[in-house]
């Protein structure tokens, strides 16, 4: 596809993010800028990120948050059992008043099936950064509704996906895929081409949709 | 045998200067009752038409190419698919109801043309109720709505004849306020008595040597605005064509409809469209007389406008057979461009018999109603280009705030000038 | 205008007409007796047509099946009609009814009989063109006062109408 | 109803409890109906014409793109991202790329970047022209929509002739472009411009002061700057409330720090200060494109990028301004040739969430109003 070829320099080992305490790979002074990057580093990896806000956040969670930097971007991980204070301390106090996104990721080998992502991003402040944190399957997560109204949908739509429950949600169906549908498809386990042959077949009547 | 002739020939008595029904013979009264049946499908049609083709133009694309010369043989195509098509009627819907509501918005739209004035002495009678005949039979088409939305039995269609049936009652209102106001205006002769028979209007108009929409200016002008405005909300046309809103309750009234039964309706708003405007053509627009007949009137004048009708078809027959030199040459399209033609070549006959001063002198009353009549649809084909929708709260809020103090208004103003004329 | 069939056509209209009533009070389905009535309605202005009152019949068009009958059948559509369809058609008041139909039957009896000592042979005919006028001349000269009480009326109806359907003011 | 943290509760005396009330009417609008752009379902709970509240379903379109993008090598999925707002897949198609492109920690080379972001606005054209047609169309205007499509048609020749395709464009590559300019294109992006300048007024003049389009759009559909942050509703509609925001100046992405333009921002946050809002970014696009066109810079347009994209273990949120709002790509690559999942945060569907809120105590004439001013496309809120 390209008209430069070079091998595949990048060689990474496959699992989970780990954090390691390297060279910063760049900048945080201009967080969501394209950082220039010219060397390619063999394998850059996220660094510690350090601010006003994470200090104020580590004085009072300690060891409950990690808050890292990958290509300039900020994001933290967060002991589940934070979530709902560091949400509410992040909307109400550091002014995050823009939830853009809640999604999950699915890494079916970890006994902590789930990270769950909350993309934030504050007007005042011009900031971006993502609030992480591992659940297990079938453990349930306090919903964002109250802090965010826009988290209604997404909340349904990782529900609907990955089948992670929100407490609190007032209307928590599927979104996406029709009520009654068995499984959640966007989990490892999942195959790409498999369907709910049994709702296919009550409710569209034929044999199969594909 | 004899007398029968007799009895045909009587009205053809150039004596005799009043409408077959008038006369009182039967005979001539169903050959008008056939003439206008006849006229209106061929208008009804040639507006389809045209309205594709206006429509097409003002927004920047051809329209119907395809089938005949310019799509001219379109609307036939359409009229032959429609009756093709099965005709449904929806399990859960009131079946009789159904069945019979469009035959209600046909025939109110039919009826009003019985006393259309076409010219002094052609229509099919002259009642002297005339005009309010025209209201009272053209507000019962909103009964043949109101029956198809509801015996649909499904939500858009009862949406939309509750629409149509609050907005035809409403605008039916400020509709007879600005037309009272036209009647009160015939009353200024010698008398003192008005008329509501509509050929008694136009001569009222004729006698005052002046078209109602200029007496008393600007009061005939702005009853005239009110009645123009009302006809569009009355006959559900565009923008104000709530009741079949098609981007809100998709078709309205008629969603359920199909085939032979929607092409009724289709024709009810057509027919209801040009019965509409020769209430207005015949109030304010002088009916059948000609453009200015009273600074104009030499006898020169006369002759010259009497021409205008041939010339007329000549103009048009001149297009077609311009547009039949543009026509590519392939052979492809020899059909086409043979069709176009002879269409022109038609156009050009009737052009040339209405030269003919015998045929013009008859005609040419007819000619200037309908001319007045077409001018006002191609109105309606021209709001229907240019206006959004309005919504249903701001079309009640034009009928009641708007319009009916406006026609309350130029009522009583009317009435105070025309007193103070009758008194001076 | 002369005339025509005038016999054949009363007796038409008037079957009708009774048809229409009969079916207003019979029918199940509100929306088909509106319907029934605006049947009736229309035959009436017929009539009214036939006895040289054309005003009366184009009003009684316009205002009648035109006008009052829609406004029927907007309230008519909205009511849920499966659950009118259940309800007992006749209520226990038919004794009431039949007394008040005998009555009237009694009293169209009477009419009918010595109805020709009360009312004149026939009414002065007037010329169909002028019905228009006479009425007017009537109703704004000597029913003057009348007709304007009528008008207020009709404005104390339309004021208390607002004043139950709305809420807010 | 779905929700209870809208900031305009459900208006309790709207049904006049007289002996007159009629029954409360719910009304299924969709999925097939004229008015909703394509496979929307809305259920109105109505009293009479006026709208108590509203539920969408939506997933009528769902076609997995997600999973999809997992089972694919990051090059293989490019296409499939156009598949989503198909009538901005050039917007689409930079998100992902610069997504990747950041994940690799490569950037484009500034040739690439301008042909791209001429791209982009054209595509922005594109999009906006498609929305005011069908806005103006579902209000009741039927010919704007003709002239609309006229020039869209235009803009969709120049896509045609760079890549070959005019609607799906699959224009960009990631790392750059993969097609070189064709001779005269700027000539005939210039004389496009030339064209279409006159054409934006020609729009306005049809509508903006068009007393029947000002009664139908003023007031109507109105969000706060409040709810709109709320409800994380972006792009053109929370500029219409009057928030100054605008993903290419706040976090500028591609070389658009290198362009002058302004953001048109409205006061009310109503349907006609959106549509104020968009034929105002229409013309800002133009003057962007007139930029980026007369800068075109001469070199490469591909940067150096390996041949099987395996970027490193890790995780990338970048997000742009596409014509209807925030377009985000959150990747996580396990070093893999394919994403570990994509994730895209597409504004349409965050966006619709906002009807609701916007819809209450209106009309049901409103409602086809609020869904033309939302601009969503239905491929994208089902991905």
């Amino acid at each position: 596809m390209p008209e430069e070829t070079k091998p595949p320099s990048q060689s990474s080992p496959p699992g989970e993010v780990k954090p390691a305490t390297e060279k910063p790979a760049a900048t945080p002074a201009t967080p969501a800028a394209k950082p220039a990057a010219p060397a390619k580093p063999a394998a850059p990896a996220p660094t510690p990120w350090d601010s006003p806000m994470i200090a104020k956040l580590k004085r009072s969670y300690g060891s409950g948050i990690e808050p890292l930097t990958y290509l300039g971007q900020h994001y933290m991980i967060v002991d589940r059992s934070l979530i709902p204070e560091i949400l509410q301390v992040l909307r109400n106090e550091e002014q995050f008043d823009y939830c853009v996104d809640i999604t999950a990721v699915h890494y079916p080998q970890r006994e902590k099936q789930f990270d769950v992502i909350w993309v934030l991003y504050s007007f005042p402040r011009n900031e971006r950064i993502r609030v992480k944190t591992l659940t297990k399957d079938g453990e349930s997560l306090p919903s964002s509704i109250p802090l965010w109204a826009a988290a209604n949908w997404l909340e349904r739509e990782v529900y609907d996906m990955f089948g992670i429950k929100f407490d609190g949600h007032p209307d928590l169906k599927r979104i996406l895929l029709p009520e009654g549908w068995k499984g959640y498809p966007l989990r490892k386990d999942y195959g790409i081409l498999q369907q709910d042959n049994e709702w296919v077949q009550i409710n569209l009547g034929i044999e199969s949709g594909q | 045998m004899h007398d029968l002739i007799q009895y045909v020939q009587s009205y053809l008595d150039p004596n005799v200067k009043v409408t077959p029904g008038a006369a009182g013979n039967m005979f001539w009264a169903f050959v008008y009752i056939m003439l206008v049946f006849l006229g209106l499908s061929v208008a009804v049609i040639a507006m389809n038409w045209l309205e594709r083709k206006i429509l097409a133009h003002m927004q920047v694309r051809l329209g119907p190419m395809r089938v005949g010369p310019h799509g001219l043989l379109q609307p036939i195509a359409d009229a032959l698919k429609l009756l093709l098509k099965e005709d449904l009627i929806p399990a859960g819907a009131d079946s009789f109801v159904f069945w019979f509501a469009p035959f209600i918005v046909v025939l109110a739209a039919f009826c009003v043309f019985v006393v259309v004035p076409f010219g002094p002495q052609h229509a099919i009678t002259d009642m002297n109720i005339g005009i309010l005949f025209m209201l009272g039979v053209s507000s019962l088409s909103v009964l043949g709505v109101v029956m198809a939305g509801w015996a649909s039995n499904s939500h858009y269609p009862l949406i939309g004849a509750l629409r149509s049936s609050a907005q035809m009652v409403s605008y039916e209102i400020a509709m007879g306020l600005a037309v009272i106001s036209a009647i009160l205006m015939t009353s200024l002769n010698a008398t003192g008595t008005g008329t509501l028979s509509m050929i008694g209007i136009v001569e009222a108009q004729k006698a005052q040597g002046e078209w109602f929409i200029f007496k008393f200016f600007p009061l005939g002008l702005i009853a005239f605005f009110i009645f123009a405005v009302a006809m569009v909300a009355e006959t559900n046309r565009a923008p104000f064509d709530l009741a079949e809103a098609e981007s809100e309750l998709t078709a309205g009234f008629h969603t359920e409809y199909s085939g032979f039964r929607w092409s009724l309706f289709f024709l009810g708003e057509y027919t209801a469209m040009i019965a509409v405007s020769s209430i207005a053509v015949t109030l304010w627009l002088g009916g059948w007389l000609r453009p200015f007949p009273n600074l104009l009137n030499s006898p020169t004048w006369d002759t010259l406008f009497s021409y205008v009708p041939g010339a007329t078809f000549l103009f048009l027959a001149a297009i077609c057979f311009y547009n039949v030199a543009r026509m590519p040459k392939h052979p492809y399209f020899r059909i086409q461009t043979m069709g176009l033609g002879a269409f022109g070549a038609a156009l050009a006959l009737i052009g040339l018999i209405l030269f003919i001063p015998v045929v013009s002198v008859r005609v040419q009353d007819i000619f200037w109603f309908t001319a007045k009549v077409a001018g006002f649809q191609y109105l309606y084909i021209w709001y229907r280009g240019t206006f959004p929708r309005y919504r249903f709260d701001q079309l009640m809020h034009l009928g009641w705030k708007v319009l009916l103090p406006l026609g309350l208004g130029v009522l009583i103003l009317t009435a105070g000038v025309g007193l103070l004329q009758i008194k001076s | 205008m002369t005339p025509v069939a005038t016999p054949f056509f009363f007796y038409l209209l008037a079957a009708t007409m009774l048809i229409g009533g009969i079916l207003v009070i019979t029918c199940k389905n509100a929306v088909h007796s509106a319907l029934a009535l605006i049947v009736t309605l229309l035959a009436q202005a017929n009539i009214y047509l036939m006895l040289y009152a054309p005003f009366v019949a184009g009003v009684q068009i316009i205002l009648y099946a035109g006008g009052i009958m829609v406004l029927f059948l907007f309230v008519i559509m909205l009511v849920n009609i499966d659950r009118a369809m259940k309800e007992r058609q006749f209520n226990s008041q038919w004794w009431v009814g039949i007394i008040a139909a005998t009555a009237l039957g009694g009293l169209f009896i009477a009419v009918y009989t010595k109805g020709k000592s009360i009312f004149p042979e026939r009414i002065p005919s007037i010329a169909e063109g002028e019905n228009t006028q006479r009425v007017a001349t009537l109703l704004y000269g000597q029913y003057m006062f009348a007709f304007e009480i009528a008008s207020l009326l009709l404005l104390v109806a339309i004021i208390g109408a607002v004043v139950m359907a709305k809420k807010r003011i | 109803m779905p929700d209870p943290t809208s900031l305009s509760p459900l208006d309790l005396d709207t049904p006049d409890k007289t002996f007159l009330d009629a029954n409360e009417l719910i009304i299924n609008m969709g999925p097939q109906h004229p008015a909703t752009h394509g496979v929307l379902r809305v259920i109105l709970r109505l009293d009479g014409e006026k709208v108590l509240g509203l539920e969408c379903v939506i997933g009528y379109l769902h076609r997995g793109v997600e999973k999809i993008g997992e089972n694919r090598t990051y090059a293989m999925f490019n296409p499939y991202v156009d598949r989503m707002d198909y009538v901005a897949a050039v917007s689409n198609g930079l998100g992902y790329c610069e997504a990747v492109e950041k994940l690799l920690a490569i950037e484009a080379p500034p040739r690439a970047q301008h042909v791209r972001v001429i791209l982009t606005e054209l595509n922005r054209l594109t999009s906006h022209q498609l929305w005011l047609g069908t806005h103006a169309l579902d209000i009741g205007a039927i010919t704007p929509l003709f002239y609309t499509f006229r020039d869209r048609e235009e803009i969709l020749k120049i896509f045609e002739k760079y890549c070959g395709a005019r609607l799906t464009t699959h224009a960009f590559r990631i790392g750059g472009l993969q097609y070189e300019t064709y001779s005269g294109f700027e000539r005939e992006v210039k004389n496009f411009l030339a064209f279409f300048r006159p054409k934006i007024d020609e729009y306005e003049e049809l509508l903006t002061t068009n007393r029947i389009w000002l009664e139908r759009t003023r007031g109507i559909g109105k969000i706060s700057a409040e709810d709109c942050i709320a409800l994380g509703v972006t792009g053109p509609v929370l500029r219409a409330s009057g928030v100054k925001w605008d993903l290419r100046k706040a976090q500028p992405y591609a070389n658009y720090k290198n362009f002058d333009f302004e953001i048109p921002i409205g006061e009310n946050g109503d349907t006609y200060d959106r549509y104020i809002v968009r034929m105002a970014e229409m013309r800002q696009s133009v003057r962007i494109i007139e930029q980026a066109v007369d800068a075109l810079p001469e070199g490469p347009i591909m940067a150096k990028v390996p041949k099987v994209i395996k970027p490193p273990v890790g995780e990338v949120y970048h997000s742009i301004e596409a014509p209807k709002g925030e377009l985000g790509y959150f990747i996580v690559s396990d070093g893999s040739t394919q994403p570990y999942r994509v994730r895209v945060r597409p504004p349409s569907f965050v966006n619709l969430q906002a009807l609701d809120t916007m819809c209450r105590g209106q009309l049901v004439a409103d409602v086809i109003a609020v869904i033309g001013t939302l601009d969503i496309v239905l491929g994208e809120v089902d991905r």
